[in-house]
């Protein structure tokens, strides 16, 4: 292909005309059209971090369970008796827009292959999704659009989705966010990285073969959207999560073998960013010859076969004298192998054709050389308040409506829709179903069970990125608390208007120093994650929405503790400070109407001590449920714990508060640092006992039994409601509102 | 009237199902098949009353909007009097 | 005594039922792999769940063509015990060791969940450790698990009491409600005439173990078990 | 030369997918649909060197044996010269 590069070439290519000189000034020469394909997926926003990376370095990284820091395919952490687990977020957002069964599935698809790469089998898998409102019919679509490509591509890989997050807020309307997850199982002496060690060794290409798919991909993940994004929609990939399975099959059967030295999977960027990154890590160069890359269409360019996103692909290095052998092996799995290339020792990638060079560029020109942005930050916003006011209209004032608006809301109600349509339980390892604080999946290799979940809080982001940042982990972590599980580490996915506006860049930069702060609180290293900027439809942005995903341990099965409350007579606790707020809540959202702040205060020492006594007294056996009170106040937390789940009737509650201040704050007031345990009557003694070692408040606010669930605040009934009729509000919500139209 | 309406993916979209099954096809042992592709195929009844030009738009319409996926699908509608 | 757990590509379960045998019931078992022919040696196969080949085409089609079924055939024929759970199920259905086919669930949705179950025939080999009426909470997790078949089938199926699992509520009603799937008759498993294969859609490979909250399930694998065991000692 | 196979439900199956179309059609306001089926569509590339009655027999068999279930579908096939 001869394409003279005009500014509009290189202006479609999402480079700047300094990026362009950039390029001219490294090379020494103008790029070929080929080169300039493969700087513009390099440098795009998606694959340089351009605008993120100063910031992203302030984030702690390192910990003791560490064994793979950010910069790899995924994090890898220690959990002991010689395994470790390799796990990772990625955001799928806009293909999951213009398609979304497609868009998800393949978001799902990239993320497994992350972990696989790394040698480790994937266990579990997590999705955070951010909808418009259920009421819009297009939200309708794209919600079940994205649910049912998120179960066609995981199902059918055979990895069990066991949790997750939704929430539906206008702004997402335009600007959904799918947010993928997974987790996988490695022997710490069988870790895999993308490296292209030893000069000389066979390149081979697995998987798929490559078509069209996808290009311009990288560079539409990076661009904000307007009418034009459906024009651009033939670049959406279709994922084969068949071949996907198979490729898993062969990929660790071939680094058994003990044949394969290195491997890395072509995801947004294929083989370009997989040649570059493999030879960049180890300091080698990587020449492929293009005429030997398996090919789904006839007469495609170098310019085509470099940039495409086919999906299903992977590159590795093999031993000298060894890749007939991991050939075999992927032709066992029915899949296509071929050796396209070898290592070399100039650390530069060279694509040739038919024999003769298309492009050649010095490894470190596309990643360490990649633009490094300081975008402009603008000052502090002032501060967003208001909440009092807006308290002051709320739309339904009986307690007993409110509550049920509150179940009923599809942020808080349950998620089960969603859920159902995963397999679960796939690989029989999920303890703790769907449905509770965190997912608990055993780990058949050793004596223990790992918990995770994925939280955000993208309202509290809005109102205070910094401080909101810090809620989500610590929600996050006493999620995993509640559950009997020490917090180990964190990947996350921030996601981000577009960076080129200072006011983004301020949230950027203050919810990784919130982040930050909380990280190393909790002793929860980042171990990676991602960021998607320019999530924006015609001027208006999403909320800064960072999500995180944190892994815990639990190191006796027996202390899996669950949200749901079980034997009446057990008497209920409220562990940790009662200084609610309405800022931020659901409450404010849902019966005012309003995002309003001050958010609740965080003291992150009391928030560390209100987890450690949970995770004390679960681990002394005196816990029968635990359940962390976040969205929706103490009232939902409450209402949640009565309801039924697998095996466990409803069972319902009196309660009995007290405070000073008024009910709908006792009630719906938010606040980080609590949760609501209930245990035997005989062990509520040793219970207050460990609270005051820690110096944490603790009360007893009441107990289960019966089927009504009673709340009275300062001696006032409040609450009181059969269990039955809230749990019927909560659980088929969104099922109900799917229904719309169908 | 009936009509019938192919759903077939666009070209150059990749087409897992086609694909397996001319492999699975290969594996079974026939041979001189060069390719399979997969699409949706509809038979449409349509209610009384309606001349041939309005039952071709009608079905048109119904294809583009309901019964493919514009991003990765074309359709071709036949009448059938 | 030895199971035999047919691996085809896109198998999913296969480790699970692996797992159940080798781990929960303490039995001899394999892997087999699906170009592999001679089932020498075995006396109860299992055909795992998962999407074999993807699933593309229709759920078990080009898994019933695949080399190893024709040997599961012909072990069928003989008398020996086949299992087929969720895909194995619709593998046994495209391969005519049982009637019917699986269709797509009347939701149009996949759905993964646990189920209660009706035991209605406790003189099988599949089935000797349940009592009869019993209700088992064991999950599903399938797209296309409806069961359908033409109307003298299902008699047939009904008379001869082929329907060994169905569908029913917590009070062990035939409901609606209970069926996740549309299945004609609530049904969710059935046996072959000779009662030597038996096809069904929820996972007993799930429900084994107190950890995992049922246990409800593994009263097949043991039953399995003193079958074969008792086979042994009769010949 | 190519070919076409069409496999729809036999009769008397239910077709949830039909039927759910169908109730979506209606709701979203078409008038005048009395009823839709959904079956599948294949396009078979056929290799060089057959004459049209051997792709004819090669193709029913494939549409027999692979593509259709006959417990629940019928097939008709095409073969375009
Ligand atoms: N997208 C999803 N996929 C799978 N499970 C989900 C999804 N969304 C929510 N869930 C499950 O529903 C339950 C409630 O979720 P959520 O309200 O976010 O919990 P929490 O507030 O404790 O973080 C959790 O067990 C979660 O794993
Ligand atoms: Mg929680």
């Amino acid at each position: 292909m001869i394409q003279s590069i005009t500014p509009d070439v290189i202006a479609e290519h999402g480079l700047t005309p300094g990026e362009y000189d950039r390029i001219v000034e490294l090379l020494g020469r103008t790029p070929t059209i080929v080169e300039l394909g493969i700087f513009s997926v390099m440098w795009s926003e998606h694959c340089s971090y351009k605008s993120s990376r100063v910031h992203l370095k302030r984030l702690p990284t390192t910990g003791e369970c560490v064994v793979q820091g950010p910069g790899e395919n995924a994090g890898i952490v220690d959990i002991g008796e010689g395994y470790t687990v390799a796990f990772k977020i990625e955001s799928h957002n806009h293909p999951s827009f213009i398609e979304p069964f497609q868009g998800a599935a393949t978001g799902v698809g990239g993320i497994l292959r992350d972990i696989f790469t790394m040698g480790a089998r994937p266990i579990a898998a997590m999705n955070s999704l951010h909808f418009g409102s259920l009421d819009d019919p297009m939200t309708r679509h794209v919600v079940g659009g994205v649910v049912a490509g998120i179960g066609h591509y995981g199902n059918c890989f055979g990895v069990p989705t066991v949790g997750g997050e939704v929430h539906f807020a206008p702004v997402y309307e335009k600007n959904p966010l799918v947010n993928a997850y997974a987790l996988g199982i490695v022997k710490r002496d069988q870790i895999f990285l993308g490296q292209a060690e030893g000069v000389g060794n066979p390149v081979i290409y697995v998987g798929a073969k490559t078509g069209r798919d996808g290009i311009h991909g990288a560079t539409m993940a990076s661009a904000e959207f307007d009418d034009e994004a459906l024009e651009k929609r033939p670049t959406v990939q279709v994922g084969d999560p068949f071949l996907e399975k198979l490729l898993l099959e062969a990929c660790l059967e071939a680094m058994r073998s003990g044949a394969v030295v290195g491997i890395q999977d072509m995801g947004a960027a294929g083989l370009t960013c997989s040649t570059c990154e493999m030879g960049g890590r180890a300091g080698t160069g990587v020449e492929i010859e293009l005429d030997l890359v398996p090919q789904r269409e006839t007469h495609m360019t170098p310019y085509e076969i470099m940039l495409s996103e086919s999906q299903e692909r992977m590159l590795l290095v093999s031993e000298h004298g060894r890749a007939r052998e991991v050939i075999e092996i992927f032709n066992k799995w029915e899949l296509d192998a071929v050796v396209i290339g070898r290592v070399t020792d100039d650390a530069k990638m060279r694509v040739l054709e038919h024999g003769k060079v298309v492009a050649e560029i010095p490894n470190v020109f596309l990643t360490d050389e990649a633009p490094v942005y300081h975008r402009p930050v603008a000052p502090p916003p002032e501060p967003r308040l208001g909440a009092n006011e807006a308290a002051r209209n709320p739309r339904i004032t009986d307690p007993n409506l409110v509550l049920e608006a509150l179940l009923a809301s599809p942020n808080i109600s349950s998620k089960e829709w969603v859920y159902e349509q995963y397999d679960h339980m796939v690989r029989t390892n999920t303890v703790v179903l769907p449905g509770s604080d965190a997912s608990v999946l055993r780990v058949k290799e050793t004596r223990k069970a790992l918990a995770m979940t994925l939280d955000s809080n993208a309202r509290y982001c809005e109102i205070d990125p910094r401080l909101g940042a810090m809620h989500v982990v610590a929600e996050a972590a006493r999620n995993l608390s509640v559950s009997g599980a020490r917090p180990l580490a964190v990947t996350n996915c921030l996601n981000f208007a577009s960076p080129e506006r200072p006011e983004v860049m301020r949230q950027f930069s203050d919810v990784i120093d919130g982040m930050s702060e909380a990280c190393v609180a909790f002793g929860t290293p980042v171990t990676g994650g991602n960021v998607s900027f320019y999530n924006e439809t015609e001027g208006r942005g999403i909320y800064p929405t960072p999500t995180i995903g944190m892994v815990g341990l639990i190191d006796n099965p027996r202390h899996i503790t669950q949200q749901w409350f079980t034997t009446p007579g057990d008497v209920v606790l409220l562990v940790g400070a009662n200084e609610p707020s309405l800022g931020g809540s659901e409450y404010l959202a849902t019966v005012c109407g309003a995002v309003a702040g001050p958010l609740p205060a965080l003291d992150l020492e009391t928030e560390k001590a209100v987890q450690e006594a949970c995770r004390r007294a679960i681990t002394e056996d005196l816990v029968r449920s635990a359940h962390d009170c976040s969205d929706g106040g103490l009232a939902v937390a409450l209402a949640e714990g009565c309801f039924s789940s697998y095996r466990k009737d409803a069972v319902g509650a009196r309660i009995a508060l007290t405070d000073d201040v008024d009910a709908t704050n006792v009630l719906f007031g938010e606040a980080p640092s609590r949760a609501v345990l209930s245990v035997r009557p005989d062990a509520v003694a040793r219970v207050m006992e460990i609270a005051a070692e820690l110096g944490v408040r603790i009360a007893r606010i009441g107990e289960v039994g019966g089927d009504r669930l009673t709340i009275s605040v300062n001696g006032d009934n409040a609450i009181d409601r059969p269990v039955a009729d809230l749990e019927r509000a909560w659980r088929s919500q969104i099922a109900k509102k799917m229904a719309i139209g169908k | 009237m009936k009509a019938e309406v192919f759903v077939t993916l666009k070209r150059g979209v990749l087409d897992p199902q086609g694909k397996a099954i001319h492999h699975a096809v290969e594996t079974v042992g026939y041979s001189g098949i060069a390719g399979v592709r997969q699409g949706k195929y509809f038979e449409i009844e349509l209610g009384g009353g309606m001349s041939v030009d309005e039952a071709r738009a009608k079905v048109d319409r119904l294809a583009r909007e309901i019964l493919s996926n514009p991003v990765i699908e074309d359709f071709r509608t036949e009448i059938q009097e | 005594m030895k199971f035999g757990v047919v691996v085809f590509p896109g198998s999913n379960c296969d480790h699970d039922a692996y797992h159940v045998i080798s781990k929960v019931i303490g039995q001899p078992v394999d892997f087999i792999w699906h170009r592999d022919t001679s089932l020498d040696g075995y006396d109860c196969i299992v055909l795992p769940g998962g999407f074999s080949y993807g699933d593309y085409l229709r759920t078990g089609a080009i898994a019933s063509h695949s080399p190893i079924m024709r040997s599961v055939v012909s072990f069928a024929r003989s008398g020996g015990y086949v299992f087929g759970i969720c895909n194995g199920f619709q593998i046994l259905c495209e391969s005519g060791l049982l009637p019917g086919a699986l269709i797509r669930n009347s939701s149009l949705s996949f759905v993964c969940r646990h189920v209660d179950l009706r035991v209605e025939r406790t003189d099988t080999a599949f089935t000797r450790d349940y009592a009869r009426g019993q209700i088992l909470s064991i999950p599903v997790a399938h797209g296309e698990g409806n069961y359908v078949c033409d109307p003298e089938t299902l008699a047939r199926l009904e008379g001869e009491g082929q329907v060994v699992f169905r569908y029913v509520s917590a009070a062990g009603d035939v409901t609606p409600e209970s069926n996740p799937n549309g299945s004609m008759n609530n049904i969710a498993g059935i046996i072959s005439r000779e009662g030597n294969v038996l096809g069904m859609m929820p996972h007993p490979e799930r429900a084994a173990e107190e950890a995992l909250g049922s246990t409800d399930g593994r009263g097949m694998f043991t039953s399995l078990a003193s079958a074969i065991a008792e086979l042994a000692k009769a010949s």
